[in-house]
């Protein structure tokens, strides 16, 4: 329909995400939304989500970039992922307004 | 024995084993995270304030000295030898996570211990009855002094840079050492439990008796009922984490049990030696034994990414914290009254008293 | 008609108006969801702990023991009548689902009532005063013995069996059949409720006369506030779901309201019958006439998919609740009045005596 | 300035800056927004009924009636200068918005405020000692009237409904326009706070003393702990929104200085010119000088889209309600103990003999 | 593998929710669904998710829509995001079961 | 950009989360994603999230799987969602990191 962008997902420890955003803003990405009650399961076991004891629990957020950033923004988070564990993907996506 | 049975049946203690054979009957028991999170702030604000409170009474004399230098001491020492107990069988990362947690403390334990103490207002009572001199003349002798509540802010962060510098010397792969050594630091040092615990100190020390009685039906009156919720949840999120364990085997159980006492026998030792009082030194071995599901993993899972949370947390919350509110703290109160026992005698007529005015022990 | 005015102005009840009239009037009021578990959570432990505090005291005598046998039998042969009268007008999906939720239990009705009577501690106080000597002599004939807290226990889930046989046995679509029957029991049975309610009943049991002190500002004073606290939540859900009856059509909204009267009416019998003592009539009844629209719902949405929640929600929610705790209490107090009219006497004595020594009824 | 003191060292004011500490050292300290939804509901409810319960008992009389009026009439006087005073510097969106909010009211100042009066059960235990004919004869006199509650509920929308048409009629985009003025209403007179303040309020008025007495433990004796918890929670929230306004400029933080002192400062008049008590006095000139950050920021939110939430709220929030709670405070004090000297006199008596008798103000 | 259908995601700030939904409602959408609490950063600022002082928080509103009804969706919803900021993006999905 | 993978994301009835999530770990899916706050309105009404009286909640459950395993998933989840309500939907994604 518009324009086309690239909308990337990141699901990870909830402990990293201040580093996260950090990393993000150190960049001056362009934007990014975040979710804070995320349980899962995934090859580190069983988030259910219990954050009195830290670990047991994800975050998630979600950028949504034009081709060209998204590459950078992916190079970017990539290390850090495969610390902190989780998923990151991208896929395909138009602007309706922004 | 006696003060085990106490323990064990009156509340809150027997909240958390409600909250264990929920999960363990796979009820959907659950206490809301931000509810849980309310009553823990509202736990460590109370007991901060209260602290804070006999703080200021007490004033800065060398028994407060020397329990703050110890703590801080002890909060160094206990992550170095527990860490090379662990290290062979656990490794290196989850040895420095579990040596962190077992060298920082656990506030809630902390706060349980309290319980075994009348409070000041009922000894207060008391001493309008008949006592004899020495009880009579010197009640704060039965309670805690508020150099406890300092100690244990006191100790909350220092082992997770020893538990982070163990883990950067003696670890193979190398992964998390890029992490900013000075983020951790902060990580470490302003999670808002020690903001809480030592704001509301300050703020027990600047307000006078003033402040101290507004704040009581609050932090007083409701502080059991606030603490059996909150063991209830204990009880619900170690019952979830205990199944974890399963997989990491049974020396992992078998550290959660020796370590608080080893730990807390060194802290007895150091206790007796400078001659803490006798409240002081129960409490001082139980800040000591205790270990830290809360403040240190959350800095490990970020400083030592490889430690499995799956070990170390469950070994703090589902097997050292109960073992301590179970037997932990009736030991310890009963090694307390073996080298105090003119002060247990006192103690035993105290509470005696305190029961025949059909008034209560602790709050 | 007394009561029914006194119920109706003075908190908890007003609350739940206010709850209600915000949602007729569009405003954005809203209590938070966890704060409301909280509140109900707490609502449970504080009502369980104190009837095992009572149940402690009373022991097992014959009226316990026929209290809690009758308070099952209702709980399963409630549902059959219901059902029945309900089937034709609804389906037998719904009818079983609301057939199991009047055959259950509603805590708060149940709360709400329990605050007609006075607490022990106000007729300990009283009877310092000058009482005439049959109350003096048997204070704890005036509030119902912690044997009802259990009862309500008892109550909550066994209509769901019954509710879920029904519709296996007389639906024509056999969609939810393919659900494991033990998985629906485990769901009735262990919901977190349940595990609170008992457990805390249990707590009170064997916790001394020193932990029922100690949790008594918790769980006693705050407790009509806590309570009021949660009629408005209750009074805002209810408004939401009220407009939901709209399409389900009169017909539904009056089983709302004959339910409990006919159901009450049972339970009334049955107390009568077996000698029960004014306020466990009164509290039987109440159990009788109420219908769960938390764990009976929960375990219906899975157990019978086909019944519309927005039907059997807001009936039990929003019709008969709070028809029970506006005309519903004071009606069943008024024909438990009746039948004693000497505990009634003594009762109105006690009541005013109360009043003038400045204390208030039932906390 | 020894009230000064009093109020910045007691709790419950100095837990804001512990929550202010907190975010500017970069603590994760948080405090979960549906407890702080529950805690801020809880004080409207708690402050709603004991101002229901005074009204009750004064009746509608010509001070209660004046100040109504005029607390109406301030709440749409006030946005008119102080839109015009702003508008030059930032235009009329964030002028109107911050207009609107000058014009109505924040709880929390209103309720740390009431802080420093005593409760009248402790003014009625006085009066059982010996005190001076003019005040044991009145004690009233010494507390704000049920009106003040009241005189807020009415403050707290109307100054939106002159926001918005300040904006509407000012401003050169013309984008808000096509917003439903209806729904502006909507959302201004029916959001949740005032829903719960007014409909406490109606209930404290119709439930006897009966249902004063019942409430009171849990609106009375916790209240200032809830508080606390309160202002801790506001403190963090000022904390993070402060950092906004360093983009905004120094003009906006003078503003947020200046705005209550002369808003104040009228109300002062007004007070002075009607012959408002003493205590009625200090309530409206606080009503007046403070600004609202809840509810009016979410209305100007739709309403006025265009002004920039980063300014309006940071300058209520982070610069007036500070501001207010430890200068304008004791100031407002100051000024009305200055035109009611001999109250003045009475008001220090009264207090000293609180502090002798062990009790504590305002609560 | 089954029909083609376009999702549709929404993120603004959540003193918009009320209005969007009502909008929604009043033209008979078939469906959404809402998460509330939503945190993120865009040009607007950050969205830190305190929401007691309104203002500093989103709403995400997803729709899964048939080509038809998502066209008419953007549109309606197009005006109302412009007003209050945020994104709304389209991408392209399948139903599995509906 | 990486492998091809498929987004499983499904929006159903609370109550049958439990249900679902055992279904999915009987069958040793590799690893999901949970929302547990998720309000909603579709054929079923008019879920406004309050939970207390069951039922008027959603839960949200995504995927990221291979086609594949994405396949087995769909066909298993089916039958539980068509009794659960709700809608569940398939697209394109591709790994950052796993
Ligand atoms: N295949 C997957 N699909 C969706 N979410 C996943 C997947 N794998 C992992 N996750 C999420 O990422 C979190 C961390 O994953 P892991 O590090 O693999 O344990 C899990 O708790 C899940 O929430
Ligand atoms: N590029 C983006 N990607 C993802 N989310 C965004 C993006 N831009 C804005 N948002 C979200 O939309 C909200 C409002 O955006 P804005 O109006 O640009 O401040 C932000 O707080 C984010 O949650
Ligand atoms: N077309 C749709 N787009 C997005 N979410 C939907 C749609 N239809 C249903 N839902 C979600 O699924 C839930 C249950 O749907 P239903 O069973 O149709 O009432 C709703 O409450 C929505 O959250
Ligand atoms: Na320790
Ligand atoms: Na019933
Ligand atoms: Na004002």
């Amino acid at each position: 329909m518009e324009n086309n962008i690239k909308k990337i997902e990141i699901i990870t420890d909830f402990s990293y995400l201040k580093i996260l955003t950090r990393l993000l803003d150190d960049h001056n990405v362009s934007g990014y939304t975040i979710l804070k009650d995320v349980m899962g399961k995934g090859k580190r076991g069983n988030k259910d989500g219990h954050g009195i004891s830290g670990g047991f629990k994800n975050c998630y957020v979600m950028l949504c970039l034009e081709e060209e950033e998204a590459r950078k923004v992916t190079e970017l988070i990539r290390p850090l992922i495969v610390r902190s564990g989780g998923v990151a993907i991208v896929s395909d996506a138009h602007w309706v307004i922004h | 024995m006696d003060s085990f049975i106490h323990n064990f049946f009156a509340p809150p203690v027997p909240f958390f084993f409600v909250g264990l054979l929920a999960v363990i009957f796979h009820s959907d028991l659950e206490i809301p995270e931000q509810v849980s999170k309310f009553i823990s702030l509202y736990l460590l604000m109370a007991i901060g304030f209260k602290g804070g409170v006999e703080l200021h009474e007490s004033g800065i004399n060398t028994q407060v000295a020397l329990v703050m230098i110890f703590a801080i001491l002890m909060a160094l020492a206990i992550p170095l030898w527990s860490f090379f107990l662990l290290r062979k069988k656990l490794g290196a990362p989850n040895a420095a996570a579990l040596a962190a947690a077992f060298g920082s403390v656990s506030a809630v334990t902390f706060i349980t211990a309290s319980n075994y103490f009348p409070s000041l207002e009922i000894i207060e009572n008391i001493k309008n009855l008949n006592l004899p001199g020495n009880i009579a003349s010197n009640p704060k002798a039965f309670i805690p002094g508020g150099e406890m509540v300092a100690a244990m802010a006191l100790m909350e962060s220092p082992s997770i840079i020893i538990g982070v510098w163990l883990y950067r010397k003696f670890s193979d792969t190398q992964d998390g050492h890029h992490m900013d050594f000075k983020e951790i630091m902060k990580e470490a040092f302003l999670n808002g439990s020690i903001v809480v615990l030592l704001g509301s100190l300050l703020i027990g020390i600047v307000s006078n008796e003033h402040g101290s009685k507004i704040m009581s039906p609050f932090i007083g009156d409701i502080f059991k009922g606030m603490l059996s919720f909150f063991l209830l949840d204990m009880g619900v999120v170690a019952g979830k984490r205990i199944k974890a364990l399963k997989d990491a085997g049974w020396i992992v159980v078998a550290f959660g049990l020796i370590m608080p006492l080893i730990n807390g026998a060194i802290g007895f030792g150091i206790a007796n030696m400078l001659n803490f009082s006798a409240p002081n030194m129960f409490m001082f071995i139980v800040l000591c034994a205790s270990a830290s599901y809360i403040a240190v993993p959350a800095a490990m899972r970020i400083a030592v990414p490889e430690a499995n949370p799956g070990i170390y947390v469950p070994v703090a919350l589902a097997i050292t914290f109960p073992f301590n509110i179970m037997l932990g703290l009736p030991l310890y109160f009963y090694v307390t009254k073996l080298v105090h026992k003119e002060w247990a005698n006192d103690f035993i007529l105290l509470m005696k008293q305190a029961a025949s005015l059909g008034s209560v022990s602790g709050h």
